[in-house]
């Protein structure tokens, strides 16, 4: 048999730029062939499974690709081939091989994979920090909530977009909750090596543990969805301290958010909107009555209102959230919607005209974000 | 030319002249994979309703939800007009299947008669569906409910009236005489896809007037 | 002219305008396809330009933000839609008749039909540039509710309604494959003597079949949602934004491998022909085929794994499961080479790229098949990467290859092989460039999309990388374009089989005559060609 | 050819009406396991007319 040629094929010609660029990526600052170094104890589980499926990947590629270039190197039509080569139409033993081996792979990677994503998708029932990240078009905001579930204060309170930081602590569990009131956006921190997606309609959540080792670190965070023209600057920052700062950080925004209630107290007429066609003082006891809620910062200002039983009423529902759709959704206690106020954006006002209902307590949300939360009485 | 249609007529259909099965001639064929798509098509349509339906805490919508319109939701308070709809749809089944047997038997007169009361059945049908669409009182815009809603029967109304052009160029070829016990391709194939708009309907209307809501 | 059928050498191509717009020669179809959807990937192809020379520095003002997202929809739309879909039917449409040894498609006018609702519907699409919002800029997948009237203008409907018609369009194109397949093959011609081409286009009909009605209903959600008040996709009033998605995908992944199949059935006549070897396993790569095609219709999820609204364990199985008749069929391609007697003319060059490219963008398959991983890769330049290698990396590649191995069937001369294997060069050379940085850059938290990225972001030098790669690619067209325009000027001849072919088509003359043979040889195995030139006479068509 | 007989032509639409079932009980997704059944059902009204509608191969 004659033996292989010197000359050196086109492909691997071509193939040595591509060498050259990954060993470049490799040796200088800019990206890899490798995700960042992860920053949470779910990041880190994906890494690992990335190492599992990077080295079969890598070890597929060079068995096949080595397989391809070997081939080409090695049967190239010379000019003493007049008879054809022998012609082999297949071999059964050859192809139940390289069908069970795949399968066995393919069988273990997806096993694998399910053992890490029970773990990176594992949400926790007591988090000890709880979010809500409302992504809207084109910013996002972070309702920091209490332990009743409702937020204590936001970043964004100024409603500009210009929400400052998600600043967590290092070394606990940290649940987000996502609301979109628009359209589909994605929580995406690269060092998370996790994304998901903010879809209008639908509460979506994740826990997230950041790394001790990582603290006073801040990771670059940006919306991966397309969701129109500012979809590139649809960025944020997570910063990442230690747990005294933390707190120390949580007690100086709940009193500075104390401090300039973003709207009118509990009671009173909404302010902001206003209530065309003259507001009603009372809340609740006259004839005909109608009762206050004023939506404002992704929250309700007024949480507890009062309504006659066994009479229709309505609200007077303002909604002072510029761009932004809200609505009142009473539920029934056992869950069921008891009524569903039509949603509208702000800033406006609305008359909701509400059946009569059977005395008791009735909690009330939005639908379009249910960390806002009330409850109506009925008596 | 003339050389040039032997060939077409020596090429058009080698196998016939060898071999007795033909099985199912090309027009008819071509008719029921199309039918397969829109199979898929519908399918589209009743995931989107399901999914919808399914999402929703309760089915219809509640007047809680969407206001006083909910209560215009309520179709299996009055299905009868729609069960005779149904029943005119299915008779036309069974009419245009006698078309075609007809003309297998090369009856032609007894094809142009029961295409012919294919084709008022059908017509008749749309008419029955404008105007119940004219008495429910609620519109495409009115909730997810009106729009599933709307969006099915609609189609499906669309698929009628194809198949009702249908019948009537078969009716006017059949009244022409072009159709015979050997040749009768089109009429097959149109009565093929009318036995598939029949059964959407069936589906649909089991799916809006009889299936249980929650 | 309709004389001249009986003279096989005569020009049946040298005829008027008037012929080729009311043609219903399955050749001359076929070769309108190609010249539409050539047209297309040239249009698509500068769209791209303008996105890689946006994204070439950082902070880049040189695209605004609206026209950069129409042009990278339009991109997408446009390729996938008008370029590859098209191409791959155009090439069944010329080959499959041939193959087969049929006279024509079973339904001449329907092909017709179904050929020119495409130019209309690029023309529709393309025209979303004319109105006051611009062209549809919500990407290809159109998600709603970014998709739905209170975030997009006109261009959207336009968008929607070419869509529609090119999904009509394939839909009747597959009808007619399928009858076409089933009832008009020659007498001899089983189906498992039928060439892969062949048996690739079915499953790639029965895909566009079944899973094109689908997006056809979805679309017509959109446009109701959109200008009728409907609410199937609008959160607020109890519809579903991941509906959408739902219904897209259970198309668009079928369309995936509408997209590579008949691709990968040009490589399985190319590579044995040039291996002068049969294909290695061909029973197997057959179910293969249809194996690829049944659990397409099952993994449509694993586009949504991050929605958080899908059922990951499920979708990840079966996204896994593709891996393996994807893995028979590229050890069966590589046993076909092995101790073959390998010619690189330029379709083999074109066919070894796609070997080797397509790989890439297999494993990469993996990868976003285990669900963690893909919740960091999704969305990012890491799809972008994955994504082309299968359909640039595979499809392109294997439309070139397609190209220069039928061109002589087509026109009856030969296109030079020096200007072929420059274009091979420059092409692979740009596609690596363009496509393998963008897997880093997706790792390293690039997400797609975006119209500019900040000069700290460390993504610069790549981003730099890939737009000289798409200049590279562009220009890798020009020596092609040359050489098929000095081709057909005055190339060398072909003859009826310059490649010494396995199949049918190389059986008539270059080009064919109307109606395609005077007679057929006899038809023993997948390669009836092959044994008339060597004498074979005994059936080794099938395996074991 | 065996391969070709009509019954296994209707096989083809159970394999996507098992795989519907399958996907239902995992996921309980309605509209999801709504387009695999009917697949099933399109699957074998096309294999099965597909089968019967060819003439036997030569």
């Amino acid at each position: 048999m004659p033996t292989t040629r010197k000359k050196l094929p086109r492909l691997a010609a071509i193939a040595l730029p591509l060498i050259a660029l990954l060993v470049a990526g490799c040796a200088s600052q800019i990206p890899a062939l490798y995700p960042p170094q992860d920053v949470t104890s779910q990041a880190a589980t994906t890494r690992s499974l990335y190492d599992i499926v990077f080295l079969i990947g890598a070890i597929v590629f060079f068995f096949v690709e080595g397989l391809i270039v070997f081939a080409v190197l090695r049967y190239r039509r010379k000019p003493t081939d007049t008879e054809l080569p022998p012609q082999i139409h297949g071999n059964n033993r050859i192809e139940v091989i390289w069908t069970v081996i795949p399968t066995a792979i393919v069988l273990f990677l997806f096993i694998i994979s399910w053992q890490a994503l029970n773990s990176v998708d594992a949400v926790t029932a007591d988090p000890a920090v709880r979010v809500a990240a409302v992504a809207k078009r084109f910013s996002w905001n972070f309702l920091y909530l209490g332990s009743n579930g409702r937020p204590l204060f936001t970043t964004d309170a100024a409603g500009d977009g210009n929400f400052g930081e998600l600043v967590v602590p290092v070394g606990v569990p940290i649940q987000v909750e996502l609301y979109s009131p628009d359209v589909i956006h994605a929580f995406y921190v690269p060092k998370f090596l996790f994304k998901r997606d903010v879809v209008p309609g639908r509460t979506n959540e994740f826990d997230f543990t950041v790394d001790a080792q990582d603290v006073n670190q801040t990771f670059r965070g940006q919306c991966a969805e397309l969701c129109g023209v500012g979809h590139a600057g649809m960025t944020f920052d997570v910063k990442a301290v230690s747990m005294a700062d933390y707190q120390t950080w949580l007690q100086q925004q709940i009193s500075q958010a104390l401090a300039s209630p973003p709207a009118a107290p509990s009671g009173s007429p909404a302010g902001g909107g206003g209530t065309p066609g003259g507001p009603s003082p009372s809340a609740g006891g006259a004839a005909g009555t109608s009762v206050q809620i004023t939506a404002q910062n992704i929250a309700f200002t007024t949480t507890n209102v009062t309504a006659p039983a066994g009479q229709p009423f309505q609200i007077q529902f303002a909604n002072n959230d510029p761009g932004t759709p809200h609505n009142v959704e009473i539920k029934n206690p056992d869950g069921s919607v008891a009524f569903k106020g039509a949603i509208v954006t702000g800033p406006t006002t609305t008359t909701y005209d509400v059946p009569a209902l059977p005395a008791g307590t009735y909690p009330f949300q939005c639908t379009v974000h249910p960390t806002m939360t009330g409850t109506l009485t009925v008596k | 030319m003339t050389s040039g249609t032997a060939i077409v007529v020596s090429h058009d259909d080698p196998h016939a002249l060898e071999h007795g099965n033909r099985g199912i001639s090309n027009p008819i064929l071509g008719m029921i994979l199309f039918i397969c798509s829109e199979v898929m098509f519908f399918a589209g349509l009743f995931a989107a309703y399901f999914n919808v339906r399914a999402n929703a805490p309760v089915w219809p919508p509640s007047v809680a939800e969407v206001g006083p319109i909910a209560e215009k939701f309520n179709l299996h308070a009055e299905p009868w007009f729609a069960a005779t709809l149904t029943v005119v749809l299915v008779i036309s089944s069974f009419t245009c299947q006698f078309g075609v047997w007809a003309i297998r038997r090369d009856d032609r007169k007894g094809l142009v008669r029961a295409i012919g009361v294919t084709l008022v059945l059908g017509i008749a049908f749309l008419i029955g569906q404008a105007y119940d669409y004219s008495q429910l009182g609620f519109g495409l815009g009115d909730g997810t409910f009106g729009t599933t809603f709307y969006t099915l029967t609609g189609f499906h109304g669309a698929h009628v009236l194809a198949g009702t052009i249908m019948l009537s160029v078969v009716l006017y070829r059949a009244m022409s005489g072009q159709f015979s016990a050997r040749h009768h391709d089109a009429v097959e194939a149109t009565s093929i896809y009318w036995h598939f708009v029949d059964v959407v309907w069936v589906a649909l209307f089991s799916l809006l007037y009889v299936l249980p809501t929650h | 002219m309709a004389t001249t059928a009986l003279t096989p050498a005569a020009t049946a191509y040298r005829s008027g305008l008037y012929d080729w717009v009311t043609t219903t020669d399955h050749k001359k179809i076929g070769i309108l396809y190609v010249i539409n959807s050539f047209l297309f990937f040239l249009i698509g192809g500068l769209f791209a330009l303008g996105v890689r020379s946006q994204l070439v520095v950082p902070d880049n003002k040189l695209i605004s933000p609206e026209l950069y997202n129409q042009l990278f929809t339009m991109h997408a739309s446009i390729m996938i839609f008008l370029f590859i879909i098209p191409m791959l039917a155009g090439f069944g449409n010329y080959i499959v008749p041939l193959m087969i040894g049929a006279p024509d498609m079973a339904f001449p006018r329907i092909n017709a039909l179904s050929f020119w609702m495409l130019p209309l519907a690029g023309i529709i699409m393309l025209s979303g540039f004319l109105t006051p919002g611009g062209a549809a800029a919500e990407g290809w997948t159109s998600y709603s509710p970014l998709a739905q009237r209170a975030y997009s203008g006109m261009g959207t409907d336009l968008w929607i309604v070419a869509v529609a018609l090119i999904g009509t369009s394939s839909i009747l194109g597959s009808v007619n494959f399928l009858v076409t397949i089933f009832k008009m093959r020659a007498p001899g011609m089983t189906m498992f003597r039928m060439p892969i081409m062949v048996w690739t286009v079915l499953v790639t009909s029965v895909l566009v079949l079944m899973a094109t009605p689908v997006l056809t209903s979805g679309l017509i959600m959109l446009f109701i949602d959109r200008n009728y008040g409907g609410h199937f996709f609008d959160p607020a009033t109890g519809g579903n934004a991941i509906l959408w998605q739902n219904i897209f995908w259970f198309y668009s992944h079928p369309a995936v491998y509408i997209m590579i199949l008949p691709a990968m059935g040009m490589i399985s006549e190319i590579l044995p022909v040039f291996s002068r070897k049969p294909l290695f396993g061909y029973k197997a790569f057959v179910f293969a085929t249809a194996g690829i095609g049944a659990l397409g219709f099952s993994v449509w999820a694993h586009h949504m794994f991050t929605t958080g609204a899908v059922y990951l364990p499920f979708f990840s199985f079966m996204t896994f499961l593709i891996a393996v008749p994807t893995g028979v069929k590229m050890f069966n391609w590589i046993a076909t080479l092995y101790r073959g007697q390998l010619t690189f003319s330029t379709p083999l060059l074109f066919a070894l790229g796609f070997l080797s490219m397509f790989l890439i963008g297999g494993i990469d398959g993996a990868f976003s098949a285990a669900v963690p991983v893909d919740f960091a890769l999704h969305d990012t330049y890491w799809v972008v990467a994955h994504l082309h290698y299968v359909l640039f990396g595979g499809s392109v590649f294997g439309v070139m290859a397609g190209t220069y191995y039928w061109f002589p069937k087509m026109s009856g001369r030969k296109l030079n092989e020096t200007l072929g294997k420059i274009q091979f060069v420059l092409m692979f050379i740009g596609f690596n460039m363009t496509f393998f940085p963008m897997h880093l850059l997706g790792l390293d938290g690039m997400p797609r999309r975006i119209a500019v990225y900040a000069s700290t972001a460390g993504w610069s030098q790549l981003n730099l990388v890939a737009t000289i790669g798409s200049i590279i690619i562009a220009t890798s067209m020009l020596p092609f374009l040359w050489n098929v325009f000095i081709t057909l000027r005055n190339g060398e001849p072909a003859g009826d089989d310059p490649w010494e072919g396995n199949t049918l088509e190389w059986a008539t003359t270059s080009p064919p005559p109307p109606y395609n043979f005077d007679h057929l040889p006899p038809i023993r195995s997948e390669r009836p060609v092959f044994d008339v030139r060597h004498g074979r006479v005994a059936d080794h068509g099938s395996q074991a | 050819m065996r391969l070709k007989h009509p019954r296994n032509a209707i096989g083809v639409g159970l394999v996507f009406v098992a795989i519907g079932v399958i996907y239902y009980l995992l996921s309980r997704d309605a509209g999801g396991t709504t387009t695999l059944v009917l697949l099933g059902v399109a699957m074998s009204i096309a294999a099965y007319a597909l089968v019967v509608g060819t003439p036997d191969d030569r």
